[in-house]
């Protein structure tokens, strides 16, 4: 169902798109919403980005998957629990860029009385092959947004569309962000306990890229557009010197500039923004040292306890009488300040970064 | 803020990635190019927005014709004759590559491997 | 959870029955009238044949200089290089021996020894060439020219092991450094393809014969429709004695030679 | 279970870096030989195809091997190929990939090699050979990795499997057999228009295969701790003793039909790889080492105390596996090619770069075999649960 | 304990079907046997907690107070105001399902519910509905409901059905730690006096007695006596425990866990340590009043964490010692490694730890001062400065538990595998995916390990125990060592349940076991006497 409903809304977009372009709407949905689109993503993203860097991270609470570092002959696994700032960087470059607790992944299974653990990188890959594609594909784009184009865009763009397989060679990265998207959306729909944790929310953004996806394939190789024209209106609105350009540029690249653009508004405020987060992911970015270097919470309070004075008073004639040592010494604490969120009236200061 | 050290720079990092573009054409942005057209003839075998969408089909097809099914000669739309031929027909015209082809498809990037074969005139005038 | 799936996948299909169908529908492109012909100045055969007339052609030879072979290479901007390994040849000379290494007559070798032979792709009715072709670059047309479509070459050169008659040549590097003039009206190769000659199938569209055979002074080369009985190239056969090179092997070659 | 492959000594590591290095001497030489084109080999128009299609067509024959382990295992339940079974599929893994890289660097251009599929060609065998060899790769990727899935998992394979495996079996010979008639369907070249090249290939493949599956347990028992049973290693010696006397009666059919036969074209070939021809001898020395060694391994295998010896078996092992490279490999080729269709010769020798790219993929397959092999041993490995005493200290 | 067999436990157990119905319409059946009953209010009037008064969770309805919304939306948006794992756990997961089949409440139920997904979309889903503009727009399409009576009973049915163990955490591609949700949710229950006897009755006894079990100063004494008076009959060597107790100016304090001078098995690990102690005459010192390393309050709150943890560092101060040295513990290392220094911090009236045998200095807990025993142990073997005959431990085929909290808060895996492999002979690893970083929850920590919910924890128990039912019949594995003083709790009922040929140690009783002391008389059994293989010969 919210599979079908999220399909339903993408199909709406692209016929509003197309509707806009029969009615002359180029100016709103080549110029407009693309500015508008482009600027509340970067708003968006860092409003998130200022939205968890106020909130502090009141413990160092790193999951170790490895070895921590302790006595000079143990050996310390340094991606696994890593101890210094480098290793927490390079903790984090295998889990940004090769999503390394994905390639860890499981499958259970119940035979009879036994549980079996299978091996289980599908999901990896099919995630290695969307992201990465996305990636390279995104910065194939940038030649159409820079006069002259990067050398290192031409060689991209080149090695990319190393095999001659149509008219315009097809490429590589298209068929792979394809499979990999064919492959989350099969396994969200088949998958039965995936299945049954979706949301529309998790098929929308699918629906969406797929559908900039197959429309950008076919503006290459079926519908063909005036990609000089196409040129002309996108470096256009990278020099802030937007045109509509004369020759005509068919429906399918607004279609395809639209659903960039609703994705664009979408991404800050989606499950998507999980490009930002896992940077901000505490149990990955922080280095297990915790007992080696200290790490302060700036909302710490002082806390209400017993003390040990209230204790051997209490136990004073048990534990003489049982040849514990009484302390002497020590004397009843003065009233200290402490704070309670459970209390009435005692609670906290309210933090403020 | 918190961490003000880090998510700072993240921050202009991320503004930096998402407007790369613009930074790439930091002095270097030169104007859309203008191809030359032929001065003589005005039309080309199709209309200019077919031609400008449908070039690379319509020279595939035209090399499928004349190579695998002997088929020399191409009638427009407009029912007009051409001899089919890059380099007899087209460049004719077109009599300048570098003017023509290579402004546009440098400029949105594409690599027709056409002319490893195919002489363009000002190749073949510079032959010794 | 079965039958929520099921409804979803009735949804999704429907959803994408209709977004094809109103995709076929906003999308259709502007319907041309496009066609293609043959010109009328054409010419035309069931199947194409040559005949070399050995003693026309060897007693020509101190004076032709061997024009046919030049004004091939020139006209189809074949390059020569120097590297004999690496050369590029459509229509060229060879000894006796070497064209008919099957029949070794010491009698007929006296006749023409250190003669030379004319040599071009047989243009083979049953072509072991475009037998082993992986990708249809190598085919018959059917007027029975062996083509060539360097557009779909893989370089595999499977064609090359193929042919008994070394008539193929690779283009093992960039040709054009080999080439001393160019003519504009003809492509040069890519490196990496396969190539030979293929009877000028661009003249024959415009109404020519092979240049091969036109520049010949002495006529010697003999182009024709060998299934047209009143061809010239008919006639000839029937009259005289030709021996084919390696006719043992059932390519049937569509060259002639005269003896 | 890839993550197995991951994780290593220090001296896994400087093996798999050893053979990157390769790999990149390879690639470069690669770049060098798509920006010049093939004219950098020592191929040329009359040796039109040279070291890599050589190296291709004896792979192959390694790739099909992997059936001999494969059938007596799964269709004869012989227990004893048990723990080299998984050997065998990845070594055809790694063969085909070998095969399929020979193949592209040997193309004029690489970047069109999808042709063969947007254009299938019923006719070619080329066709057919690009079929066999991918859908060899993936059966066995398919089985090989299932087994050893399931043996991760601590099951017993899934039954879907079984019909998959039979088709592997059976499309093991089929590789070699297509790829035999690649040449053997080519008039004109007398060396290789014989009936009897796709047994000749078959008999070399079920020598030289299993020879190298044993050299590899024996090299795995040195190096990983890994024995692979005595009994298997016999039965594999045995198969490997057959397979090479048959393979070399097989050469010495084609030495007698040609040579009683007397025809020249026939005898060419042979005289010139074995004696030289119009004063051309480039390869003389290579073809007789490689029946020496023929000769060797002969010896060393029939004999049934140096059958059962370690080090004399790997020694006749390894002089199969040289015999069948050179035999099968270089001396097929350029006697396909000499004397040309002129009856002239042009010497084929391969070039510097073409060494390195060739070595280049060679460095490739012994990579994935590499790692294909430290999978299968890493999963065997995590069922041995007992943990033995070392000092740490 | 009306539990039905092994067999037929997991019958209704599918890992891959789903209900038909959308989970946010399945409403929470409170099943007996799942779930804990709710704490006596006098209790938490004592602790300064809020209360609902005397209720249950059966009954139908819950005395919930009438602001009970408003406060719950505050305590969520405080929380997001001041954890940003919380916030962010909250705002970035893609549910890809990675974490769905790793949970081991899931594996022995097959309950959506207990994917670890579900588990934080049941507050994810509140905090769309209620404050997002999103989620209220699109409803149930973007993941979001409201707040209801119904959620509030789902909330404390599943967060007590979550042992925070972080195994999730692993797999999960952004790290999202359920843990972390699970201890912000039941305080945020806390918060309206929702908690369970389980729970708080611990802490209080540790707040007011000075641990878990309410063990009193000088009954903790004649604990110890007790276990010394054994170990003198069977070993003929007497330990002076007067020099142990509440000694001010020793170097180390060492902080027990009450599980261990309490009841079996963990009352060996005590007296291995102690043995340990007597053999390396270590001047070390017990407080009866920090007599609880373990942290019950974890289970409740932060806070009262922090106030229980509190009286470790008043101790240390008190008894003027030099460094804190940690007995086998699980979610007390996860406490004292990652929450100590920064509750207390800096600590600088202790001194770096250096063991006083082997003079190695533990630079790794330079900031914090406090040393896991496996670590000071192991030091001491990697030194030989223990004469050790593994043979004394051949009747045992020993394999090890890595307990949650070390395994994947600290990365303490070396340490006791180490030491294993120096006291015994017989040393086998339960399978790979069930270890390390991946190991299984006895299912019955953080507070979950009472009699009343029984059922669950064999379900949620099933993986671990599934794993040790392997090894022990592959290798006859009879002995499973694990350092976590629930573990030796929970695990002995686990074992009892599922294997029950296989016993529960620390692995200082395993230590002890193979320690060879000089003076000992000749024996022919363990600590816990347990016949040996080989009978040692003594000086008698």
């Amino acid at each position: 169902m919210e599979a079908g409903i999220s399909l339903i809304i993408v199909i709406g977009l692209i016929i509003i798109a197309y509707i806009g372009t029969l009615l002359g709407l180029q100016v709103l949905f080549g110029i407009v919403i693309p500015y508008v689109a482009f600027l509340i993503l970067v708003l968006g993203l860092i409003y998130r980005v200022i939205s968890w860097a106020k909130v502090p991270q009141p413990f160092k609470i790193p999951t170790t998957c490895g070895q921590q570092k302790s006595l000079p002959w143990v050996k310390h696994s340094r991606l696994e629990a890593p101890f210094t700032t480098w290793e927490v960087v390079l903790r984090m470059f295998f889990e940004i860029f090769l999503f390394r607790s994905l390639f860890r992944n499981l499958r259970a299974d119940l035979e009879g009385r036994r549980l079996i653990y299978g091996s289980a990188k599908w999901l990896w890959l099919g995630a290695i092959l969307f992201h990465f594609s996305f990636f390279i594909i995104m910065l194939r784009h940038i030649r159409l947004f820079t006069n002259p184009v990067p050398g290192f865009i031409v060689r991209l763009d080149y090695i990319d569309s190393f095999f001659h397989l149509g008219i315009p060679p097809i490429y590589i990265t298209d068929l792979l962000i394809l499979a990999g998207l064919i492959f989350l959306l099969l396994r969200r729909l088949i998958d039965p306990k995936v299945n049954y944790i979706s949301y529309g929310s998790d098929y929308f953004p699918l629906f969406l890229i797929l559908g900039i996806v197959i429309s950008g394939v076919l503006m290459r190789y079926a519908i063909k557009v005036d990609v000089y024209a196409v040129k002309q209106l996108t470096l256009g609105l990278a020099t802030f010197t937007p045109t509509i350009p004369k020759a005509p540029i068919g429906s399918i690249f607004y279609i395809h500039l639209f659903l960039v653009s609703v994705l664009a508004a979408y991404f800050p405020f989606s499950k998507l923004v999980h490009m930002i987060g896992i940077f901000f992911s505490p149990t990955r970015n922080m280095a297990n040292n915790n007992r080696a270097v200290r790490h302060v919470n700036p909302w710490n309070y002082p806390v209400k306890h017993y003390t040990y004075y209230e204790y051997q008073e209490r136990f004073r004639d048990k534990m003489e009488n049982a040849g514990i040592p009484i302390d002497e010494e020590v004397e009843p604490e003065k009233e200290h300040e402490w704070y309670s969120l459970y209390v009435p009236g005692k609670e906290p200061p309210t933090i403020k970064s | 803020m918190y961490n003000a050290d880090k998510v700072i720079p993240g921050i202009i990092i991320l503004i930096l990635f998402f407007t790369l573009p613009i930074w790439l054409n930091v002095g270097r942005l030169e104007a859309v190019p203008e191809v030359e057209l032929p001065k003589e003839e005005k039309k080309c075998v199709e209309s200019k927005e077919f031609m400008r969408r449908e070039h690379m089909k319509l020279l595939d097809d035209w090399r499928i014709k004349v190579l695998r099914e002997n088929q020399h000669v191409y009638l427009s739309g407009e029912g007009k004759n051409f001899k089919i031929s890059l380099q007899n027909t087209c460049m004719k015209c077109h009599e300048n590559k570098e003017k023509f082809c290579d402004k546009c498809h440098n400029f949105v990037v594409t690599h027709p491997d056409c002319w490893t074969c195919h002489i363009a005139p000002e190749v073949a005038k510079k032959w010794k | 959870m079965e039958i929520k799936r099921r409804d979803f996948l009735k949804i999704l299909g429907l959803g994408l029955v209709g977004s094809i169908t109103s995709a076929n529908f906003l999308f259709r492109r502007e319907v041309k009238a496009q066609s293609y012909i043959a010109p009328p100045e054409a010419l035309k055969a069931k199947r194409w044949g040559m005949v070399i007339d050995i003693k026309k052609c060897v007693n020509a030879q101190p004076d032709c200089k061997l024009k046919c072979v030049e004004v091939c290479h020139k006209l189809h901007n074949v390059p020569s290089i120097p590297d004999k390994k690496k050369e590029i040849k459509w229509i060229w000379e060879d000894e006796y021996e070497h064209v008919f290494p099957e029949q070794p007559n010491e009698f007929v070798a006296k006749i023409y020894a250190h003669k030379p032979f004319i040599l071009l792709c047989n243009q083979c009715a049953n072509p072991p060439c475009v037998r082993v072709c992986p990708t249809q670059a190598t085919f018959k047309r059917e007027d029975g020219i062996v083509m060539m479509d360097y557009h779909r070459c893989i370089g595999c050169r499977f064609c090359m092991a193929a042919c008994p008659f070394g008539a193929r040549s690779f283009n093992w590097v960039d040709p054009r450094p080999y080439l001393a003039k160019v003519n504009p009206e003809y492509p040069t190769r890519t490196k990496g393809v396969v190539e030979k000659c293929t009877f000028c199938y661009e003249r024959l569209a415009v109404g020519k014969i092979p240049a091969c055979v036109e520049s010949c002074p002495d006529k010697a080369l003999i182009f024709g429709d060998l299934e047209d009985e009143h061809s010239e190239i008919s006639k000839i056969l029937k009259e005289r004695f030709s021996i084919r090179r390696k006719a043992e092997l059932g390519t049937d070659p569509s060259v002639f030679y005269l003896i | 279970m890839i993550e197995k492959a991951l994780r290593g000594s220090a001296k896994y590591w400087l093996w798999v870096c050893f053979l990157l290095s390769w790999v990149l001497i390879g690639f470069i030489c690669y770049l060098y030989q798509l920006k010049v084109g093939l004219g950098i080999t020592g191929m040329s128009r009359d040796v039109s195809w040279g070291f890599y299609i050589a190296n291709f067509t004896f792979l192959v024959g390694v790739a099909a091997s992997a059936v001999m382990v494969v059938l007596p295992y799964y269709w004869h339940n012989y227990k004893e190929f048990g723990k080299i079974t998984i050997l065998g599929e990845f070594l055809a893994v790694a063969s085909v990939a070998m095969c399929v890289l020979f193949i592209l660097v040997d193309l004029g251009q690489p970047m069109r090699v999808f042709n063969v599929l947007r254009y299938p060609t019923l006719n070619s065998i080329m066709f057919y050979d690009v079929v066999v060899l991918n859908g060899y790769l993936l059966l066995n990727l398919l089985c090989g990795w299932t087994v050893l899935h399931a043996e991760y998992k601590g099951t017993k394979y899934p039954s879907w499997l079984k019909p998959f495996i039979y088709l592997a079996i059976v499309w093991a010979p089929s590789i070699h057999i297509v790829t035999a008639f690649l040449y053997q369907g080519l008039p004109g070249r007398h060396f290789w228009l014989t009936a009897i090249m796709a047994p000749r290939f078959l008999a070399s493949a079920f020598s030289s295969g299993p020879a190298l599956i044993i050299i590899l347990a024996l090299l795995l028992k040195k190096v990983a701790n890994f024995d692979a049973g005595k009994k298997a290693i016999e039965t594999l010696s045995k198969i490997v003793t057959y397979a090479f006397i048959v393979n070399v009666l097989f050469f010495l059919f084609e030495v007698f039909t040609a040579f009683y036969s007397g025809i020249p074209g026939h005898k060419a070939p042979i005289q010139y790889l074995f004696a030289g021809l119009h004063g051309h001898a480039e390869w003389v020395p290579t073809m007789w080492l490689s029946y020496i060694l023929a000769a060797i391994a002969i010896i060393l295998l029939v004999v049934p105390s140096t059958r059962k010896n370690e080090t004399t078996l790997a020694i006749a092992c390894i002089a199969v596996f040289l015999s069948c490279w050179i035999d099968k490999g270089i001396g097929l080729i350029t006697g396909g090619y000499t004397p040309t269709p002129f009856e002239t010769i042009t010497p084929y020798r391969p070039t510097l770069p073409e060494i390195g790219i060739t070595l280049g993929v060679w460095a490739v397959g012994f990579l994935i075999l590499t790692i294909l092999y430290k999978i299968a041993l890493g999963v065997k490995e995590s069922h041995e649960l007992v943990v033995k005493m070392k000092e740490e200290v | 304990m009306s539990l039905p067999k092994p067999d037929a436990l997991l019958k209704d157990v599918e890992l891959h079907k789903t209900p038909e119905r959308h989970w946010m319409d399945i409403e929470p059946e409170l099943k007996r046997g799942y779930f804990l009953s709710i704490i006596d209010p006098k209790v938490l009037k004592d602790l300064d907690l809020p209360s609902l008064g005397t209720w249950q969770p059966y009954d139908e309805k819950w005395p919930l107070p009438e602001d009970w919304k408003e406060r719950i939306k505050k305590e969520i948006l405080r929380r997001m105001e001041t954890y940003r794992s919380f916030k962010l756990f909250m705002e970035i997961c893609v549910r890809c399902g990675a974490c769905a089949d790793k949970c081991h409440f899931f594996l022995g139920t097959g309950d959506p519910k207990n994917m670890p997904v579900l588990r934080a979309e049941l507050i994810r889903s509140v905090i769309k509905g209620e404050f997002s503009i999103f989620g209220k727009l699109f409803g149930r399409f973007a993941g979001a409901r409201k707040l209801t009576e119904e959620v509030i009973k789902e909330w404390f049915y599943y967060f007590y059905q979550c042992t925070e163990c972080r195994r999730c955490s692993v797999f999960c591609p952004y790290g999202i730690d359920t843990a972390e949700v699970t201890m912000i949710m039941r305080e945020i229950l806390l918060s309206l006096g929702i908690a369970t006897d389980w729970g708080i009755k611990p802490v209080h006894n540790c707040y007011y007695i000075g641990n878990h079990v309410g063990v009193p100063p000088q009954s903790l004494k004649e604990n110890l006596e007790f276990l010394i008076w054994d170990f003198e009959e069977i070993a003929g060597i007497q330990i002076d425990l007067e020099k142990y107790l509440n000694r001010k100016g020793a170097e180390i304090l060492y902080v027990p866990m009450s599980g261990d001078y309490f009841a079996d098995p963990g009352i060996y690990t005590m007296l291995g340590i102690l043995v340990l102690f007597h053999y390396l005459d270590l001047d070390v010192t017990i407080s009866p009043f920090a007599s609880e390393g373990g942290n019950f309050g974890f289970f409740n709150s932060f806070e009262m964490a922090k106030r229980l943890h509190a009286k470790i560092y008043e101790e240390a101060k008190r008894l003027k010692v030099k460094w804190i040295l940690g007995g086998e513990c699980g979610h007390k290392w996860r406490v004292w490694h990652q929450f100590h220094n920064t509750w207390f911090g800096p600590i600088d009236f202790l001194e770096v730890p250096k063991s006083p045998i082997t003079g190695t200095v533990f630079e790794h807990a330079k900031d914090n001062k406090i040393v896991h025993i496996c670590e000071f142990t192991a030091d001491l073997i990697a030194h030989g400065k223990l004469k050790l005959d593994p043979s004394r431990n051949d009747h045992l085929i020993v394999t090890f538990h890595d307990s949650c909290n070390t395994s994947r808060a600290m990365g303490f895996f070396e340490e006791p595998r180490f030491i294993l492999k120096h006291v015994c002979n017989n040393f086998v690893e339960m399978p790979e995916n069930t270890i390390r970083e991946k190991t299984f929850c006895c299912g019955s920590g953080s507070g979950l390990n009472a009699g009343e919910n029984m059922e669950i924890r064999m379900r949620g128990g099933f993986p671990r125990a599934n794993a040790v039912e392997y090894v022990h019949k592959e290798y006859g594995v009879n002995q499973i060592a694990c350092i976590c003083a629930i573990d030796r709790a929970t695990l002995s009922s686990l074992m009892e349940y599922w294997v029950p040929e296989v016993a529960v140690s620390g692995v200082h009783e395993l230590v002890a076991n193979a320690l060879v002391l000089e003076g000992e008389k000749s024996r022919d059994v363990d600590l816990r006497r347990r016949p040996l293989k080989h009978p040692v010969k003594g000086v008698d």
